[in-house]
């Protein structure tokens, strides 16, 4: 663990006075400063997911030359506090054959998988909540419980079509896992450490020094990155487990109520967390093009609102590919992960490793600039 | 102090769910109970300081071999989930007549026995306060080892991993009659 | 880790508890609010109408086996490979690079000739459908 | 409170448990599941120990390769139990007693 939320703020001498105003209590004045910060941060990813639900409505309309929700509020912009309390007030109906136990736990399943990536997010050089040395890898191992849950969601419902969704679904995340796990470990490669802080101190600066920029190889391996994202995600094009054409609604069939609503929040908090590493894997996260020597806690604040428009602008490009691109079909998406995506990533990481070996590390910029 | 609250967590979510394991008469939720077991045990890995491993072992297991035994569970017709028969005492799925348990029940008290006097001499030679040496990094150090020391185990360790893909492909690939 | 760095392991187990919490939470509510009617009718599961016709648990086509054993293989291979990535720079710049890279290869080159090998036998074909006649195989 | 008895303690319930469901079903799979739990026991003692006695990492090491066997040790029981199946449409461990059909 390099640096915690704690140790960020301890510089400063606030940090002390109210160390003083918890009687020297420092474990409980950390206690208190992550529970603070956990809250705000589901809040907002909370109000991220919403807001999802109602861009992904908002850009369709747009894509489609329709007009989208406009009653609730100021555009319709309240449309998804509606839906909230919609989900809230509808009766919970369950199959009479499904498997109960199981049935309550595949939502939560999902919720506690993607609420537990949100703890190593990059909103800042100093906002981490925990910089743990195993950072990127811990947020791709903790998100897997969502391929659990999707298959216990199938399962549980005892319906045809849920059981069909559930299998198709854990099998495409757990595929799709693979090149998204190989990119990653193409940038561990060359940022040599997997903690976030280490990624993104050797991104600052200008955005020629972003790893996207890096090399060939790394250029490819965020596209890998960002289409293994996509299917892991169960986002079209790869949104076979909710196939309406064919499998009515695939895992969550049988879900109402506030249950369907939970699936649906933490499947729209990952988009936005896959976005996010994304934006911090490949686009310098919150780093600012220009050299920051100072470090203030106003300029933290710019650095998230850059980390948010890095990650919510791949956001927009995701809503834009589902309502672009049609729907593939199961053998397609097979093909494409295993005899496409995995080779290519492979490649990359080969590629990569030799470019640090033959250039000592160097990105293409250094090798032209001559920098560093 | 949250140490000691992330030890007790961990240790009560291992040894509980351990215990569903044994006691559930439906194999998919003891499957679903192994899994809070072994991410009961990383978190026991996480207070020891070997964070690699705690994220290896949820990695590994909870996304792939749980995710396996679901898959082999429902491929081996997901009708016999609940086993009726041979009930100990109508609480857990057993096999055998009174003479297994009472054999069963006499190795168990030695092995216990034996068990507890070990951890006796341990528990003296080693004080809960010895907190041994502290790694500040183990990613680094592992990462190290794997290429210096143990490179050989590193290089035939993806043999076996080949291995065991051609192997097991083999297995369950269907034969065409 | 020292015992102060597991401090910073806080922040996750209180995100696993909100999400719990939040579960919960939300059940309780919905609980109070929603309307409860129910019916047998309306709890059997969704089959577009129809009245469904036996369990939906039953074994499915070994293909999704073969993906998972795969990705098992796939996915150690990668945590192997975790931190050698991340010593990867440090030893490079103390001029050990081509030793871990040769060593890097070899482990990739086994790992390759494992997709390769899956992948000439149709492992990774999805529409070649095996024909499983459990009968015939008696 | 945290000390090295109580991580052998913990360890010693998951080996019993894996024991007990490993002898007490006969559902091939389940035999498997028994046998994780075993090798996490292990794994766990492994890292206590590196922790508490050695104090360097080889016990990390360790138990970071009992994880991988664990997992190439699963895809080929599953792979076998799931062969098993199409021969014989059962997974109770009773009828497993041809070696060849």
């Amino acid at each position: 663990m390099n640096q915690t939320l704690v140790s960020y703020l301890s510089q400063y001498e606030f940090y002390d006075i109210l160390l003083g105003l918890f009687g020297m209590n420092a474990g409980l004045l950390a206690f208190t400063i992550y529970l603070l910060f956990t809250l705000a941060i589901v809040g907002l990813c909370a109000t991220i997911g919403g807001l999802g639900t109602y861009a992904e409505r908002k850009i369709s309309a747009d894509i489609q030359q329709r007009v989208g929700p406009n009653r609730v509020g100021p555009y319709g912009i309240l449309q998804f506090l509606a839906d909230g309390v919609k989900m809230i007030t509808k009766e919970d109906v369950m199959p009479f054959t499904a498997d109960k136990f199981l049935f309550y736990l595949a939502p939560m399943l999902a919720l506690i998988g993607v609420f537990a990536t949100l703890a190593v997010l990059p909103w800042s050089s100093g906002f981490m909540m925990a910089d743990l040395n195993v950072g990127i890898f811990y947020l791709i191992a903790i998100s897997s419980l969502v391929g659990v849950s999707v298959f216990l969601g199938g399962y549980a419902s005892n319906s045809k079509w849920s059981m069909l969704g559930g299998l198709r679904g854990a099998s495409q995340i757990i595929s799709y896992e693979i090149p998204v796990t190989i990119s990653v470990l193409s940038i561990t490669l060359l940022a040599g450490g997997m903690s976030f802080g280490t990624i993104l101190s050797h991104q600052q600066g200008t955005p020629i020094n972003w790893f996207l920029f890096h090399n060939p190889f790394a250029f490819v391996a965020f596209f890998v990155y960002f289409v293994g994202a996509l299917a892991e995600t169960n986002r079209a094009p790869f949104d076979l487990p909710e196939a309406e054409s064919e499998l009515v609604s695939g895992y969550h069939t049988e879900y109402t109520g506030m249950r369907f609503g939970f699936f649906a929040l933490a499947e729209y908090i990952e988009v936005f967390v896959v976005c996010g590493v994304g934006a911090a894997l490949f686009l310098g996260g919150g780093n600012l093009p220009f050299d920051v020597s100072i470090d203030i806690i106003p300029l933290q604040l710019v650095q998230v609102t850059v980390f948010l428009a890095k990650a919510l602008l791949l956001y927009y490009v995701v809503i834009w590919v589902r309502w672009t691109f049609p729907r593939l079909r199961v053998d397609q998406l097979m093909s494409i992960c295993w005899k496409y995506l995995t080779p290519i990533a492979i490649f990359n990481l080969v590629g990569n490793a030799v470019w640090m070996v033959m250039f000592n590390g160097k990105s293409v910029a250094d090798l032209m600039f001559g920098g560093h | 102090m949250f140490a000691q609250l992330l030890f007790l967590m961990s240790a009560l979510l291992t040894v509980g769910c351990a215990i569903a394991v044994t006691v559930t008469k439906n194999i998919m939720h003891s499957c679903i109970f192994l899994l809070g077991s072994l991410i009961g045990v990383a978190g026991l890995y996480a207070t020891l300081g070997a964070d690699f491993v705690a994220v290896t072992q949820i990695m590994v297991y909870v996304g792939g071999i749980v995710i396996l035994m679901l898959f082999a569970v429902m491929l081996t017709g997901g009708k016999d989930f609940v086993s009726r028969a041979q009930n100990l005492l109508g609480l857990a799925p057993a096999m055998g007549n009174k003479w297994t348990y009472a054999t069963g029940l006499f190795v168990a008290t030695v092995f216990l026995l034996t068990n507890i006097s070990l951890m006796m001499n341990i528990s003296q030679a080693y004080p809960a306060k010895n907190f041994g040496s502290e790694f500040p990094s183990t990613v680094s150090a592992i990462g190290k080892l794997l290429v210096k020391e143990h490179v050989l185990a590193f290089e035939l360790s993806s043999v076996l991993l080949l291995g065991a893909l051609v192997g097991a492909a083999i297995i369950a690939r269907p034969r065409k009659q | 880790m020292t015992p102060a760095q597991i401090d910073g392991l806080m922040p996750i187990v209180m995100l696993m508890g909100i999400a719990v919490l939040l579960f919960t939470g939300g059940h309780f509510v919905s609980v109070l609010l929603a309307p409860k009617k129910p019916s047998h009718l309306k709890s059997t599961p969704y089959e577009c109408g129809e009245l469904p016709v036996g369990s939906a648990w039953s074994a499915f086509n070994v293909r999704f086996y073969v993906v998972g054993l795969i990705f098992i293989i796939f996915d150690v291979e990668s945590v192997l490979m975790f931190p050698i990535a991340s010593v990867f720079r440090e030893l490079n710049d103390l001029g050990e690079g081509l030793y871990v890279l040769e060593i890097f290869l070899s482990f990739i080159s086994i790992l390759v000739m494992g997709i390769a090998y899956c992948w000439k036998k149709g492992d990774l074909d999805w529409v070649k459908s095996y024909q499983v006649s459990l009968k015939n195989n008696k | 409170m945290m000390g090295l008895t109580s991580y052998l303690v913990i360890s010693l319930i998951l080996f019993v448990t894996g024991l007990v469901v490993m002898l007490s079903r006969k559902n091939i799979v389940a035999i498997l599941l028994g046998i994780e739990l075993i090798l996490n026991a292990a794994a766990l003692n492994f890292v206590a120990y590196s922790r508490y006695v050695t104090g360097n990492l080889d016990g990390h090491i360790f138990s970071l390769f009992i994880i991988v066997v664990a997992a190439a040790e699963a895809a080929v029981g599953l792979a076998i139990v799931i062969r098993f199946f199409q021969i014989k449409e059962t997974i109770h461990i009773d009828e497993a007693t041809q070696l060849r059909n």
